[in-house]
């Protein structure tokens, strides 16, 4: 077993458990640390895959700004245990779990089913994968994709806006 | 990364050896800081006990252990408990990718004077210390303390703000060398110093290509917003005293208060050292370039590897007292400024600063694009 | 598929189950959750595990268009929970509630 | 300055005003509100002066200045341009307009003194002179069409001025109401003019106009003119739509001056001679409105001597007055018309001021009975309104002598016309004189008759001027059109100079040119011995004789009566048309609106909600059970696809 190897499961072990916390716990608040704990399971992951910017972003954006966010609200509410934490419908309760687990399983089987095209097609150029993508992800960021990275910026500051205007709304939607 | 048994077991002792660097410096920092203070406000300050009272920091490190470890009643026992040793963890991580000096080349081995390189390690070091808002927010909730929960939120709120100005105002640095890697800004900024505009080259040979000349804005923006990120005067508002009692660690005493403190002083260290590394020539000798000074040391020494080894220490002592010198300012500084409130705290970072950060970023950009015309 | 193989060789369907599960947790949040925050959390957990599969393919393909979309994605989810938490924080400001079935007041 | 610019100024002036005034109407007190308004309106007419001049340098065949402002609808075939025409009758029209509507402004600031609208007052009054110059002006029927709507809406706004009084705001709809019925006829005149010619267009309209004459009642020409008439039947009162005008001197006096009596009510009269070779294509139309023309003559006559209100008498008297001028048109005197049209405006405007001067001074009292003897309370008013009674009944050589006798010689000589026509035009002067005269007798002579609380006094000279300058128009202003018979013995031959000015825009019926002197010297010595002999018995009974009229009143009884009730007209009007209408619709709406077409929606409604209860199931607003559905529908998506 490489170091590779290894470096995968552990993180996968890692941050699927943290996903799984996050989901199954009861405290909302250990929920948003194990999410915290899971973003920066996923930007492991990023580095193993070679994508170093996109990991150092991950820190950033997830969990250094979004998942302190949540964090904070909770702390604001001061939400402690939650007497109803999961749905109650009998029914629909079982359809949404059903529903689950028959995606889980659908996804899986069809990622199993379509592995060997990928290991087929996985003769992937290394000069690419090799070393750091931050160059290359800058360059087609800023060239092909320029368009929707304008885009984005507009949507940031309509979103900086209006989550100004909510919050400073003292409730109902005619704010004084 | 390692290839032989070798240097992996040289690269963890390295690791080692960064993180009891930071821990080590933080009680030397403390009598820094009483003594230090003490003068600045006409007092003595502790020196019973050793020579200029240098042994105060065994008594003090003494009186830590032996403290009572006590638990609050409404804590929640898992968070209290982790909190400080969260705290721990962004300073290190983001200390250990800060070259200390130059690397060293031992036969076929390049030893780096640093945790680890990392290609993008600007992001990396801002991506860690992105992380600190946690150990305060476990901290703060944690104790079950209302003062503990108002100074966590505080605390984290202060720090995401100022995060912002504190990023933007590096993105000028990237924009003006091209690079994350700060190896490589180091080696940029060893050049003479010359403004070039539309083909016109302004020759200033005199001084050294450092990021303060090229980006005096970003560099007070930066400077300022750093005070902000490690909660220290004047915007220490989470701590507050008169408000807050003592902010988050209202609840924590003895190791545990210790711990905290070394998280702390560590992002302090990190800021220092992330203002030597960006503006003022990291670990270069002022006047004397990388080169002039390999040349002299293998003018000096009998061998290449000692040679090497030679100016990695020379180069290792400077990066220190620069990093002091913005150690005693960062001191200087709390102990003469007084505190702000939080509304200017807030409006400082939101109106003033990112707004000069993003000025300061766009007028960089125009004059990159104009200087490569 | 060998055994030892899939325990031994990470490629990409390894990380293409990872995030499948990780999609699912996420999924199953969402569905299941009362609470108003923890959906919203679990629909970034959802959009991670998005992200992890289109870096593993940009990785394993070659290329890098993969992970433009995962910085816009990112940039995206922050922006849907500044205005998610933004809208949640006022509704409890006025109603102290965020158990997501309160919200069937909402409805028209 | 360019033709467009003084057009733009002569139109636009007014509705600077009004919007000047209207805005800030609180703000402005009477002399600050009245002089702007004012203002307006004298840069209009001095504008207006300018233009005329300008005309009269043009030679005769090519006088004409249009100006076209834009392109206002074009719609396949319909063109219409937002283009305004001065020629030889709208140049009459507009000086008599802007000028008697000037002095009517001057005369109100002292008038409207103390009211607490006044801005107001005179804001709709600008506005109101902006309309009636888009009515004259306006080169085509739908840019006089938006005139005559303006000027509808002005006048409904000045009569129902006072509206916290319930009677004067019903008069104001009821001059609204009426003028609709009216304003449909003039739409739908329109269409068939539209249809028929293509343009709206007056001049195009007048060229495309066959030379010989439809004699067919259906024919489009004798339709499009007859739904115009009635259009203007409704715009200036003339039976069976004249019933309003009488209940509109509700409103202030100066605007009963402006609107009631000068301007307003002659735009139909106007319509008629703007399209005279229309009308004169269309023999049938002609001669109805020469007979409703005379019928209203006489009839508003006759219910104009039984009057007691002093404003109602000269509304009827008005009404009477636009007889005359459509029996002029009827009889295709198109030039007469317009020449009475004028007079008319002067001195009617003249005597409704003087009775807005008497009201004025007698503290808001109407009612003649209580008048009397105001000779010498108010001799200058006294002295105006002497002369506007002379210009009325006819004495020569005052405005109305000129005008009416040339109407009553048309009438008789032309070949459209009639002695009948002649007869009625005759007995409606006998009845002008002594209702004329017993008006003033019994305002002006004899006793007075009103409390010793009341002492009248002479208005304030700023509303005496306008008396002054109308009453000189008054006696002079018929000198423009004196009659070949009598300009041949007057001392160098003046000759009619209406009749040359208007002669290129006019068309006469022929076969008029042959008259004899004599028989028009008889015919005019007829008509003013029967006018004097009227006026001396008036004189007599009211003056000499107070006692006389009851008698006689009391001897014809009934018929006393219907005249007195206005021969029971707006009764009838209620009963016949009024009444079922209300009763129809009250049937319409609750049989067939409530019970048939309610009824209906609400069963496609109840469907519909239904149904939409059923489905509202789904979307209870529990976003997970949302969130649920999305999942189906992608495993589904999904099992098909891996299925597949």
């Amino acid at each position: 077993m490489s170091a590779d190897v290894f470096l995968f499961w552990f993180l996968a072990i890692l941050t699927l458990a943290g996903g799984l916390t996050t989901v199954l716990v009861t405290n909302p608040i250990y929920s948003a640390l194990s999410l915290a704990f899971t973003m920066i399971g996923v930007s492991a992951l990023f580095v193993s895959l070679n994508a170093y910017f996109l990991a150092g972003v991950q820190l950033i954006v997830y969990a250094g700004a979004v998942t302190v966010l949540f964090v904070m609200v909770l702390m604001m509410f001061d939400l402690k245990h939650e007497l109803i934490t999961f749905t109650r419908g009998k029914i629909s309760g079982l359809v949404k779990a059903g529903l689950v687990a028959l995606f889980a399983g659908l996804i899986v089987g069809s990622v199993l089913i379509t592995s060997d095209v990928f290991s087929k097609s996985g003769g992937a150029p290394e000069a690419v994968i090799g070393g750091d993508t931050t160059k290359a992800l800058g360059t087609i960021l800023f060239s092909k994709y320029i368009f929707g990275f304008e885009a984005l910026g507009v949507l940031l500051l309509i979103v900086a806006i209006g989550a100004v205007a909510l919050a400073r709304s003292k409730g109902g939607t005619h704010a004084k | 990364m390692g290839h032989d048994i070798f240097e992996i077991s040289i690269n963890a002792i390295k690791l080692i050896v960064v993180f009891l660097l930071i821990v080590q410096a933080v009680p030397v920092l403390v009598w820094l800081e009483r003594r230090g203070s003490a003068f600045i406000q006409n007092r003595l300050g502790p020196n019973r006990i050793g020579p200029f009272g240098l042994l105060q920091l065994a008594a003090d490190a003494v009186k830590f252990f032996f403290k009572e470890e006590f638990v609050p009643a409404n804590a929640v026992k898992l968070l209290y408990y982790a909190a400080p040793v969260i705290a721990l963890i962004p300073a290190t991580l983001a200390f250990a990718a800060i070259p200390l000096g130059q690397p060293v080349q031992w036969n076929e081995y390049l030893f780096r004077l640093q945790g680890y390189e990392i290609n993008v390690g600007i992001v990396f070091v801002l991506a860690v210390s992105s992380l600190a808002p946690y150990s305060i927010l476990i901290a703060g909730w944690g104790s079950g303390n209302k003062y503990a929960l108002m100074g966590a939120l505080r605390a984290s709120a202060q720090v995401i703000s100022y995060e912002l100005a504190l990023g933007l105002s590096i993105v000028g640095m990237i924009l003006i060398y091209g690079t994350f890697n700060l190896t490589e800004m180091i080696q940029a900024q060893q050049a003479p110093l010359s403004y070039s505009l539309l083909g016109f080259t302004l020759p200033l040979n005199f001084l050294p290509a450092w990021g303060i000349f090229y980006q005096p804005l970003g560099a007070i923006i930066f400077f300022a917003a750093s005070f902000a990120e490690s909660n220290r005067l004047p915007f220490d508002l989470a701590e507050g005293e008169a408000e807050l009692v003592a902010g988050f660690h209202i609840e924590y005493g003895g190791f545990k208060m210790l711990l905290f403190f070394i998280g702390e002083y560590g992002h302090m260290i990190v800021a220092s050292a992330l203002m030597v590394l960006f503006y003022f020539g990291g670990y270069a000798i002022p006047g004397i370039s990388l080169a002039d000074l390999n040349q002299w040391t293998a003018d000096h020494t009998a061998s290449a590897n000692a040679a090497s080894l030679l100016a990695g220490l020379l180069t290792f002592v400077c990066f220190f007292i620069k990093l002091s010198i913005f150690l005693w300012i960062f001191i200087q500084v709390r102990w003469t400024l007084p505190r702000f409130r939080y509304d200017q705290l807030m409006d400082l970072g939101w109106k003033t600063m990112l707004p000069w950060a993003l000025f300061n970023t766009v007028l960089t950009a125009t004059f990159v694009y104009l200087a490569h015309l | 598929m060998q055994n030892s193989e899939l325990i031994g060789e990470i490629g990409l369907t390894h990380y293409l189950i990872l995030s499948a599960l990780l999609f699912v947790a996420g999924m199953a949040g969402v569905l299941l959750r009362r609470n108003a925050i923890v959906i919203l959390m679990s629909v970034e957990l959802m959009l991670n595990a998005v992200n992890l599969s289109f870096v593993a393919f940009s990785h394993y393909l070659g290329q890098m268009d993969g992970q433009v979309m995962v910085f816009f994605v990112m940039t995206i989810a922050a922006a849907e929970v500044s205005v998610g938490l933004a809208i949640l924080v006022s509704i409890f400001k006025r109603y102290k509630e965020i158990n997501v079935r309160f919200f069937e007041h909402l409805k028209g | 300055m360019s033709q467009q610019t003084l057009m733009a100024i002569l139109i636009f002036a007014p509705l600077v005003g009004f919007f000047i005034n209207g805005f800030r109407y609180k703000k402005h007190s009477a002399e600050v509100a009245g002089t702007i308004a004012t203002g307006a309106a004298v840069i209009s007419f001095i504008s207006a002066l300018l233009m005329v001049i300008d005309l009269i340098g043009l030679p005769a065949e090519e006088r004409r200045i249009s100006v076209q402002f834009f392109d206002w609808i074009t719609i396949e075939k319909l063109k219409v341009v937002a283009g305004f025409t001065i020629d030889q009758i709208s140049a009459i029209m507009v000086l008599v307009v802007t000028g008697v509507g000037s002095l009517i402004h001057l005369f109100s600031i002292g008038y409207m003194h103390h009211d607490e609208g006044v801005a107001k007052y005179f804001a709709y009054l600008n506005l109101f002179l902006f309309n009636m110059l888009l009515l004259i002006l306006g080169d085509n029927l739908l840019v006089m069409f938006v005139g005559w709507e303006g000027v509808g809406l002005c006048s409904y706004l000045l009569i129902g001025f006072w509206f916290t009084d319930k009677q004067k705001a019903t008069a104001g709809m009821k001059a609204f109401i009426t003028n609709r019925v009216g304003d449909a006829a003039f739409l739908l005149g329109m269409f068939v003019l539209f249809l028929t010619f293509g343009t709206l267009n007056f001049q195009e309209i007048n060229h495309l106009v066959p030379l010989t004459s439809e004699l067919t009642w259906l024919a489009p020409i004798t339709m499009g003119t007859l739904f115009l008439f009635i259009g203007a039947t409704g715009k200036s009162a003339q039976i069976p739509l004249y019933v309003w005008l009488p209940d509109a001197m509700a409103g202030p006096t100066p605007v009963s001056a402006l609107i009631h009596a000068a301007t307003m009510v002659t735009a139909g009269v106007y319509m008629i001679v703007r399209l005279n070779p229309l009308f004169m294509a269309a023999p049938n139309t002609m001669m109805i409105i020469a007979t409703i023309g005379g019928l209203t003559a006489v009839m508003a006559a006759s219910i104009g001597l039984t009057q007691w209100d002093i404003k109602k008498v000269l509304a009827y008297s008005t009404v009477s007055q636009l007889g005359y001028m459509f029996l002029a048109c009827g009889v295709g005197a198109f030039g007469a018309a317009l020449f009475h049209l004028m007079t008319h405006a002067f001195f009617k405007a003249l005597m409704f001021l003087g009775s807005g001067s008497v009201i004025h001074a007698m503290h808001e009292e109407q009612d003649i009975r209580k008048m009397g003897g105001l000779k010498k309370y108010l001799p200058h008013t006294y002295l105006t309104f002497l002369i506007g009674w002379l210009a009325i009944i006819g004495v020569p050589p005052f405005a109305g002598f000129f005008s009416k006798d040339e109407i009553l010689w048309q009438a008789f000589h032309s070949p459209r016309g009639h002695w009948v026509f002649w007869a009625m035009g005759a007995l409606g002067a006998v009845m002008t004189a002594f209702y004329m005269t017993r008006l003033m007798a019994l305002t002006f002579w004899g006793e007075s008759r009103f409390s010793k609380k009341i002492h009248p006094h002479e208005s304030p000279m700023i509303m005496l001027i306008p008396l002054f300058v109308l009453a000189i128009l008054s006696a002079i202003g018929g000198w423009i059109g004196i009659p070949h018979v009598i300009s041949e013995i007057l001392p160098g031959q003046p000759g009619n100079f209406l009749e040359t000015w208007l002669e290129p825009m006019i068309k006469t019926v022929p076969g008029t040119e042959h008259a004899e002197p004599s028989l028009e010297w008889g015919l005019m010595g007829i008509s003013v011995m029967l006018a004097a002999i009227s006026a001396m018995t008036a004189y007599h009974f009211y003056v000499k004789d107070p006692s006389k009229p009851k008698k006689i009143a009391a001897s014809l009884g009934k018929l006393y009566d219907v005249v007195y009730n206005k021969y029971y007209v707006d009764e009838g009007y209620f009963c016949g048309i009024i009444n079922p209408l209300v009763r129809l619709s009250k049937g319409i709406w609750f049989y067939i609106d409530v019970n048939f077409i309610d009824k209906t929606t609400y069963v496609i409604s109840d469907l519909v909600r239904g149904s939409g209860l059923f489905v509202r199931g789904i979307q209870n607003g529990n976003i997970q059970q949302y969130a649920m559905y999305i999942g189906l529908g992608v495993v589904a998506t999904m099992t098909y696809v891996l299925m597949r």
